[in-house]
């Protein structure tokens, strides 16, 4: 559903992104992973349309969008979340998420919004009363409603930035079951960014790595975490190249559903 | 070398800490566990100074640290690497480092601890032009630690280290605070990576609801099954 | 014909390099504090418009000679700025910036109204007159030429101090982050008493140099509050390079507009011109786009 | 009863007393009104009325003198408002005044803009009006132009400059009018702003036009800054004729200009202190010494007394000694129609009023009802720190002193 | 219920003043009171979502000054007049805003754009003074027909209602955008622009939205304070001052609450108009330096403006938030 072709991200002199292709299907994880500043985020950000790309074609279930304003992107069908969670905090944790139904689906009715902020707030599991404040949430909530915001808009791609950063384990779990949830149950395809191997390679389909901008390595998450070029630049020789690959080995034996 | 005394701490009328007593000695490495919202940031900023507790008292080296303004609290040899990295996004990364530098103690040794940062980040010497607010987050960590070093502390808090970093840069960074320990170095580490922190450091406090619940030598805490259970995820 | 046009340009060109000092000048006090320390005083012409009457008392009233009244001019409106600071900005330092905007425009209705109030609504004047620079046809004034060559050097001192600096770094800094500079070890407060000191300071050199070529009287500042925040903008908040090229392209959009056209016209050109660089460069003249 | 026992008339006298049009010369016409106000108070009234004074300070701004005249008018319930020194002030305050049909008596306010078209009924203005004062300016020039310049009038090569404010933009058309009427060469005509940081590019300007004679004008600041500016910038000139506001403080002009305030010339209405006592009523003269006085004590140490203070009390005197006597006795009452038919009836001869023109009211019909007809303004020069007058023929003590001699630093000769 | 019937009342009472309290002069201040209220509503409609302009002068000048001279000139009345002059300030806002909005200018850059704006239209009437005479200030012709058709009316108590009316309308503006999505959608745009993006806000069109609805009160305000005051000067109805003084108003009254800009008008048009008259000219200048005063002590003491900070002590003993 979404076909990567040539994309480039140049920022001044520097090539944040450089000749990146790749495609994404119908209902699928893919693992986005790479070290720090390989161009993770920029991809996210060129493919939400936050910054037009240098160069390069996205096209999203047929049609082009590289270069698009936002909305027309969220319009379109992709959703995304930010790194570092971004909630509007003069509204309510109920308000923040109506918002985005309201204006990520385009539709432009009320009930609509409230409605899909009630279904959203509950698959992340925060409280649905219209009051309670952005304030009372911790780190772990407000990836939740950063999550909560991306579906609400009433994406087909979820482009997942970091859910987990600063979550302890139990939380992390949660949040991995829940991007497994939203892709079963709300059919949503998923692009994931993350730095926590152990989960990562645990839900994902497939893994694409990054580094200094350029794809390095792309596959099935048994086979990338074995990738000589990938435990060198990002997985570091011990234990998360054996967490990834026990995590990896351990989802591709449970999980039926992959292929 | 450092030592707390039951400290009460908060936000305006929000009670986040209660009666923590929490000791560091010379050299060792600590670390400081928790739930998301246990306190964990609060008392690292109690002890650096940021937010003042209502009641208890901290001592650095026999010094007072309550008494102490917030401005001068580095000068003790007390180190912040805040949650978030909270870098000068406007500023390059040099400029970053330099105030890292900026107490009169520190300004005398500039270069060399320049170097050092450099040595243990050469990323940073790559995008030492760059502004702080550009680079990827886990470049923006680095710089955050190493503005943290420039001051030449003795004593270093930091808070939360690995979120966000690439595992191998992770290795790193534990490896860094094995690294720093050697060279004397006394070091409180804020983790959620619990797995990780307990390899690093000798001991280790369980925060939980702003009280501590457990603390004791890591390989101890490893051991304990509800910890294992509750934070490992085993 | 020809020839005395060209000669009238060059004088209005260099007409415009001298009312460029100026404006240099007046922006590079407001620089240091609008831009590099996020701080609003829309007073800021009202601090020169005090600093100019300090300069009348002293110099006329009290007949100190002008190299020594300068000084204490000088160190009077560092200390308004300091005052400003900690009496109206500190307590406003949370607070969102258009409350900093408004508190300091009540501050300019303050100094207006105490100026008239202390110094009455005469005008005052030195009544110092230097000497003029003749080259041929093209005459010069020499006050103008003392405030260029103050801009330039001011300029040069405040960019090489921010940016080689220890306190300058903190300057820059501490707009960016307030919360954690404890953590490096800088006391804030002292920061801020040595930023707004030296951006009152500038105000005052700016006076000291101003009176030489303007009547004082408590209204003098709405001649040059405005344009003087254009251009700290138009030169990228806190670039004080930028600041300096931005008050000679303003100065000359002013002067050769004002050859060409109607001098009102000059003004409507200077404003339309602003507005158009903000959408061409919204970060400032030098800044690199990204 | 008490009412009738207690024979009072209320005046509300605005002038700007903060602001930048106070210091450009409205506050000293507040002195002047004040002290003739004060002066027929002594005197414990006109006819048996007390008078009583409200003042107001309109801050130099439009909106707060229209608030002050209306609270004046239906707060204080004043018999008339009195003053004015902005003509962007009169003109809205006269239709207030109108369609609340007071009465208002205008000292200074002299842009032609404030009467003319108007049609106004309870709205007088004793002062000469704006174009006057340029179409006087040209008459010197034109008629001392053989003499003087030696060129034909249609060689003399003028310039007309001014602040681009009611008062300067009014003058200015005067000056033109004249200019043209007397076929002058017009070099230059521009309008700035009083408050403009720089006018070096109008002096720029003015060298490449080199004119005869600048006609300029403007207020106290920007008056210093050009001839800070024409100085610096070598402009040279035969003559430079300002036409009052700032030209006719002298004290702040020579402040600002040195010694190049020499032969300058000025239009106002003559300074009551100038004006040839022999030719004016005989009861005038210890009244202009009264002024003179309680001038001095107000503003002790003045070298030449502003001609500002004398045109507010010159004509505030025309008000108690004409209109509100005859209100009084002959129409009954000092209410706005008693006043309105008292004041056109005054008929003064020229030499009738203290700056020696007479009055005589233009009636309705009339494009300029309200504006009296007798008034004209006078040309002085300031010679060495005395000023003289110079033109009118009529009023003339001596010969103006054209072109500016080699001593003066504008000198073009 | 209870508020509704609150808001009903008062207003029946505001209706019903002027036929039992006559006092011109007040009636005048009430009057000002009243349309300046409206225009600092208009203000605070961008005022409230962190696009501080300093333009609005700008806008109330097109709007009086186009009214006014398409009567004088063209013999249009103020009826067709105030609408033109209502889309041409629309435009206006339109030419200057889109590229700001577009080029992302936020902040201390917008608000500067807009004082620029302010400035030149300030400038433009003085310079062209042969139709809008300048400084000197401009007076729609008296009408020699229809009061109704001139919109012109000598009885203070018409244009008390009318002023009312176009208050109220303002308020319920206020009121319709504080319940709509757009308020969340402001209040998000407001935080945070990318984040309010990935929402799929289209930002660009909801900032233009609200600037130019604002813009187009502003004008009304200026057009009605011109067809009232019979006279308007570009210092009365324009340029900086006039900017400068609408962003006062309605900070120090409030901009968070419906209210707050009015609260704002009431405050600072009856103490510049005490202080004037009680210290009268016997201790001149001093009433501007106690409303300089004033006017600081109040943003520092109650940052949240007069009526916010009121509203917000009323609320806090008695709701415990959070816990
Ligand atoms: N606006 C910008 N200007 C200049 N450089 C930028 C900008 N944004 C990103 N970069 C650079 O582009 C590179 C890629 O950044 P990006 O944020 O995409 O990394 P990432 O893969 O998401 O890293 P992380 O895992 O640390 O979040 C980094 O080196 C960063 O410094
Ligand atoms: N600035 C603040 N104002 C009010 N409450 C705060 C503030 N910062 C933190 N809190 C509250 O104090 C409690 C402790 O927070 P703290 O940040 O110390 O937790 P933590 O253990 O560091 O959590 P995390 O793992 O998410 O970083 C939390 O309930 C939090 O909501
Ligand atoms: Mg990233
Ligand atoms: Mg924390």
């Amino acid at each position: 559903m979404l076909v990567v072709d040539g994309l480039v991200k140049r920022f001044g002199g520097f090539t944040a992104v450089n000749n990146v292709s790749f495609k994404v299907d119908q209902g699928e994880i893919l693992g986005l992973i790479g070290p720090n500043g390989s161009g993770k985020s920029t991809i996210f950000n060129m493919l939400s349309g936050t910054f037009p790309p240098s160069a390069g074609s996205i096209r999203f279930a047929g049609t082009e969008i590289a270069g698009l304003p936002p909305h027309r992107i969220i319009n379109s069908g992709i959703g995304r979340t930010f790194q570092i969670p971004r909630p509007f905090r003069r509204l309510s944790i109920f308000e923040n998420v109506a918002l985005a139904g309201y204006y990520g689906q385009g539709s432009h009715s009320r009930s609509k919004a409230d409605e899909a902020a009630e279904r959203a707030l509950a698959m992340v599991g925060l409280p649905t009363d219209r009051t309670a404040s952005v304030d009372g949430l911790g780190a772990a909530g407000l990836k939740k409603l950063e999550l909560a915001k991306a579906i609400a808009t009433g994406p087909k791609l979820l482009l997942a930035d970091e859910s987990l950063g600063g979550l302890d384990e139990a939380e992390m779990d949660q949040a991995a079951e829940m991007l497994r949830k939203i892709r079963t149950e709300l059919g949503i395809t998923i692009i994931w960014v993350e730095h926590i191997m152990g989960v990562l390679m645990r839900v994902v389909d497939r893994v694409m790595v990054l580094d200094h901008g350029e794809k390095i390595s792309e596959g099935l998450p048994s086979a990338v975490s074995h990738d000589p070029r990938v435990i060198e630049v990002y997985l570091g020789t011990d234990a998360h190249a054996t967490q990834a690959t026990a995590a990896a080995a351990a989802a591709a034996g449970s999980d039926p559903a992959r292929r | 070398m450092l030592e707390l005394r039951s400290i009460d701490a908060g936000y305006g009328r929000f009670q986040a800490l209660f009666g923590i007593d929490l000791d560091v000695k010379a050299g060792e490495a600590v670390g400081v566990i928790g739930p998301n919202g246990a306190g964990k940031t609060t008392l690292m900023r109690v002890i650096s100074g940021l937010i003042r507790p209502t009641k208890g008292s901290i001592s650095m080296q026999g010094t007072d640290v309550l008494t102490t303004p917030a401005h001068r609290i580095v000068s003790l040899g007390i180190a912040h690497v805040p949650e978030n990295r909270r870098l000068f996004p406007r500023l390059s990364v040099e400029d970053n480092l330099r105030m890292g530098a900026f107490m009169p103690e520190a300004r005398a040794r500039y270069r060399e601890r320049m170097d050092f940062v450099f040595d243990l980040f050469p990323r940073m010497k790559e995008r030492r032009n760059q502004l702080a607010g550009t680079m990827s987050g886990g470049e923006q960590q680095m710089c955050a630690i190493g503005r943290a070093l420039m001051s030449d502390p003795k004593l270093l808090l930091l808070d939360e280290p690995s979120a966000g970093l690439a595992p191998v840069v992770v290795q790193q960074v534990f490896e860094l605070v094995k690294r720093i320990r050697a060279g004397g170095l006394t070091v409180l580490i804020v983790e959620q990576n619990v797995q990780q922190v307990l390899q690093v450091v000798d001991r280790a406090y369980l925060l939980e609801a702003g009280s501590i619940r457990a603390s004791g030598a890591s390989a101890d805490l490893l051991a304990d099954d509800s910890i294992r259970q509750a934070y490992l995820g085993v | 014909m020809m020839e005395i046009f060209d000669i009238y340009l060059l004088e209005a060109l260099v007409n415009g390099i001298l009312l460029g000092g100026v404006l240099a000048l007046l922006a590079l006090g407001l620089n240091l504090i609008f831009g590099v320390i996020d701080v609003t005083w829309i007073c800021y012409a009202e601090l020169v418009m005090i600093g100019m009457y300090g300069m009348y008392y002293l110099f006329s009233v009290y007949g100190l000679p002008y190299w020594v009244a300068a000084p204490i001019c000088i160190l009077l409106v560092a200390a308004l700025g300091a005052a400003l600071h900690f009496l109206v900005i500190e307590p406003l330092l949370g607070a969102p910036p258009i409350n900093q905007l408004l508190a300091t425009g009540g501050v300019l209705f303050v100094l207006q109204s105490f100026a008239t109030v202390a110094f009455g609504i005469d005008f005052r004047n030195l009544g110092i007159r230097l000497p003029v620079l003749a080259l041929g046809e093209m005459h010069f004034s020499y006050a103008r030429l003392l405030a260029f060559v103050a801009a330039l050097i001011g300029m040069v001192a405040v960019y090489l101090f921010m940016t080689r600096t220890y306190t300058g770094t903190a300057i820059r800094a501490i707009a960016q982050d307030r919360q954690i500079m404890a953590l490096m070890g800088v006391d804030t407060k002292k920061i801020y008493l040595v930023t707004s000191a030296l951006g009152g300071g500038l105000a005052g050199l700016a006076a000291c140099l101003l009176v030489l070529q303007y009547d004082v009287h408590p209204f003098v500042g709405l001649s040059f509050g405005p344009i003087t925040f254009l251009i700290c903008v138009l030169g990228g908040l806190g670039n004080f390079v930028g600041g300096f090229v931005a008050a000679f392209l303003f100065a000359e959009i002013i002067s050769l507009g004002g050859l060409f056209s109607d001098l009102e016209w000059g003004y409507v050109l200077a404003f339309a011109f602003f507005i158009v660089m903000m959408f061409i460069r919204p970060a400032g003249l030098l800044a690199k786009r990204s | 009863s008490a009412q009738a026992q207690e024979k009072k008339i209320k005046i509300g006298v605005i002038y700007d007393l903060t602001g930048p049009l106070a210091g450009g010369g409205s506050e000293l016409q507040y002195v002047g009104a004040k002290i003739m106000i004060d002066n027929f108070i002594k005197q414990g009234g006109v006819e048996g009325y007390k008078i009583e004074a409200i003042y107001a300070d309109a801050q130099s701004k439009p909106d707060v003198a229209i608030n002050e005249a209306v609270r004046l008018i239906e707060q204080e319930k004043v018999n008339l408002v009195l003053g004015f020194f902005s003509s962007a002030q009169c003109v809205p305050v006269a239709a207030r005044v109108e369609q609340l049909k007071n009465f208002m008596w205008i000292t200074t306010c002299i842009s032609t803009a404030v009467v003319e078209n108007k049609n106004l009924k309870y709205v007088f203005r004793p002062q000469a009006s704006g174009q006057q004062f340029g179409l006087m300016a040209a008459d010197m020039i034109e008629k001392n132009a053989k003499a003087k310049f030696g060129k034909e009038p249609k060689d003399m090569r003028v310039a007309i400059i001014h602040e681009d404010g009611s008062y300067g933009v009014d003058v200015a058309k005067g000056n033109e009018a004249g200019s043209k009427k007397a076929g002058f060469n017009i070099v230059l005509k521009e309008g700035y702003s009083a408050t403009a940081p720089d006018l070096s590019s109008l002096v720029t300007k003015l060298k490449r036009a080199r004119p005869d004679v600048i006609f300029h004008t403007g207020y106290n600041p920007d008056i210093t800054l050009f001839a800070r500016q024409a100085r610096e910038q070598g402009l040279k000139f035969g003559a430079l004729v300002g036409h009052g506001a700032g030209y006719g403080v002298y004290e702040k002009l020579k402040e600002g200009m040195g010694s190049d305030v020499n032969y300058v010339f000025n239009i106002d209405p003559i300074s009551i202190w100038l004006a040839n006592q022999s030719a004016l009523d005989p009861k005038l003269p210890p009244v202009i010494k009264m002024v003179g006085e309680e001038f001095d004590k107000v503003k002790p140490g003045v070298a030449i007394r502003s001609a500002h203070v004398g045109m507010a009390a010159s004509n505030s005197y025309v008000f108690f000694t004409e209109v509100l006597p005859r209100a009084i006795k002959k129409y009954g009452g000092v209410d706005p129609e008693a006043l309105r038919k008292a004041a056109l009836e005054v008929d003064l001869p020229e030499g009738g009023t203290m700056l020696g023109f007479g009055v005589k009211f233009a009636g309705e019909g009339s494009p300029i009802a309200g504006q009296n007809e007798r008034s004209f303004p006078v040309i002085i020069q300031y010679v060495d720190d005395k000023s003289y007058v110079v033109w009118p023929k009529s009023q003339q003590q001596r010969e103006p002193v054209l072109p500016l001699p080699k001593t003066s630093g504008f000198s073009n000769q | 219920m209870n508020k509704q019937l609150a808001w009903g009342v008062g207003l029946a009472a505001l209706v019903a003043l002027p036929f039992v309290y006559r006092d011109p002069y007040h009636l005048h201040i009430l009057v000002l009171i009243l349309i300046w209220s409206f225009a600092y509503t208009s203000w605070s409609m961008m005022g409230r979502f962190g696009l501080v302009s300093l333009g609005h002068g700008g806008f109330m000048g097109v709007g009086a000054y186009v009214t006014a001279l398409l009567w004088n000139h063209l013999g249009v009345s103020p009826w067709i007049g105030i609408p033109a002059a209502m889309l041409c300030a629309g435009v206006l806002a339109l030419i200057v805003a889109y590229p700001c909005f577009r080029f992302r200018i936020t902040g201390h850059y917008f608000a500067l754009v807009t004082l620029a704006l302010s400035g030149i239209v300030l400038q433009i009437i003085i310079a062209t003074r042969d139709y809008t005479g300048g400084s000197l200030g401009y007076t729609p012709e008296r009408t020699k027909g229809s009061h109704i058709v001139a919109l012109q009316f000598d009885d203070k108590v018409v244009w008390y209602l009318i002023a009312l009316g176009i208050w109220a309308g303002g308020l319920a503006i206020w009121y319709w955008i504080d319940r709509s999505m757009s308020r969340y959608a402001m209040e998000a745009i407001s935080e945070d622009e990318d984040a309010a993006a990935a929402a799929g806000v289209n930002v660009t069109a909801e900032k233009l939205r609200i600037t130019v609805l604002s813009a187009v009160m502003t004008a009304m305000a200026g057009a009605l304070y011109g067809q009232y005051q019979m006279f308007i000067s570009p210092d009365t109805v324009s340029g900086i001052a006039v900017s400068l003084q609408m962003v006062f108003a309605a900070v120090v009254g409030g901009i968070y609450v419906a209210l707050g800009p009015t609260v704002g008008a009431i405050i600072t048009i009856l103490l510049a108009e005490v202080l004037r008259i009680g210290f009268g000219t016997k201790a001149v200048g001093w009433d501007n330096l106690v409303y300089g005063v004033l006017l600081v002590l109040f943003i520092i003491f109650l940052p949240k403006g007069i009526l916010g900070s009121l509203l917000a002590w009323l609320k806090s003993p008695s709701k415990h938030r959070d816990g």
